[in-house]
């Protein structure tokens, strides 16, 4: 069993691994959520995601994450864990899960927790299509780095 | 001496994780204009620095032992 | 393996189960409600839940609910098992998983689906605390039905 | 025949999960208040009504074979 609640793995992630992290007798809610390799965005067919991250400092920004939770949400405890090297279609990339007292602080709690970490924690997406691959980033200029720093709120779509 | 982390397409550009400098004091910015500009990494100025696994600014001196990893646009999840 | 997408259990609930009903290549996201017994309800202790169910009715307006979803969310597939019986703290009552293509639908459309349960499925909780048992129901006139039925966007608190 | 279907508390006050009345044409209305009444079912006004496992009325009419359930309010989840 993981020792960490914050987690960056090569292997395949089991949710229940993630879940039973946050389970406690506190808890009513327990949002999760699992980001999947999709095979069509915008008509492009993927035919497989290669992640690569930067583990130790990507477990830091992971864990800072449940501690912004933590002081936004009062009552609430995280676990995540995300998944580097080659992940196929509907592969499991990212397991989050949030456990609070009632259930509207967790799925906006969750909600905040994937959208930080397409903010701030270093794993890098490359796309591997049936014409080519490429590093996902800022290829569409959709972030704006202030002093090359992610702004605390900053949400970017999906 | 300082190791310089590379990541994404930035890693591919140099063709290698990681490269040992021997440098210190100086800035993150002398480290890209100066020490970095034989790579021609066109997309370092996009990239985040982060100097010990915590983001830094461009005028954060780094120092002996210091690791510093630049940091591409993320897109984890 | 469970046949239906929707079903009433008197046995633990496998979050995979509910799961992997779900995951789908057009799919990028799941988000996944589970609800657990909460210990404490304001400074009230509660032992034990036991939940009962009207299982065909049930298993009927969990289905109803997976249409609403995607009627209003369009690409969404839902999943949803509910426990009946005796649960202990931190058992889990519920799970729901929706998978989307993109996550912000997917967080909506799972939320909407447990506050639907709390409207329109016959399901009911007896609480067992150390000074009593009572039906939760009513008791705080929280919710008003129009003509007996309920509404169709009626929003009750957690 | 119609079969009635009790649910949580009115189960309890009842004392059974299903009562079977040889009745039909009558509504919802005229079972709750002619046939039911012997049960003094107070909390009966705030339950919601399933006729064949679909919501109902309090005017719908009742056939000969129907499944009728009473649905105090609801607490899953």
């Amino acid at each position: 069993m993981m020792e960490k609640d914050f987690w960056i793995t090569d292997q395949p992630i089991e949710i229940n691994d993630v879940v039973e992290k946050v389970v406690r007798p506190e808890a009513g809610a327990i949002n999760t959520f699992i980001g999947t390799v999709r095979e069509f965005t915008k008509g492009k067919r993927t035919l497989y995601l290669e992640y690569q991250a930067y583990a130790a400092m990507a477990e830091k920004k992971l864990e800072e994450i449940g501690q912004e939770i933590s002081e936004k949400w009062g009552d609430a405890k995280t676990a995540i864990a995300h998944r580097t090297g080659r992940l196929d279609i509907s592969d499991i990339a990212v397991v989050i899960a949030v456990s609070t007292p009632h259930r509207k602080d967790s799925f906006e709690a969750s909600r905040y927790a994937i959208e930080r970490i397409k903010e701030i924690v270093p794993i890098w997406k490359k796309e591997h299509w049936e014409d080519g691959t490429l590093w996902i980033g800022d290829q569409k200029e959709t972030k704006s780095y202030e002093e090359n720093r992610p702004a605390k709120e900053e949400i970017i779509n999906d | 001496m300082i190791d310089v982390l590379f990541f994404a397409e930035l890693q591919e550009t140099v063709g290698q994780e990681k490269v040992s400098l021997q440098v210190e004091g100086i800035t993150v910015k002398d480290l890209k204009t100066k020490w970095l500009a034989e790579y021609e990494l066109d997309n370092i100025e996009s990239a985040m620095v982060a100097i010990n696994e915590e983001y830094a600014e461009e005028d954060a001196v780094i120092a002996s032992g210091d690791v510093v990893a630049f940091i591409p646009p993320v897109s984890g999840g």
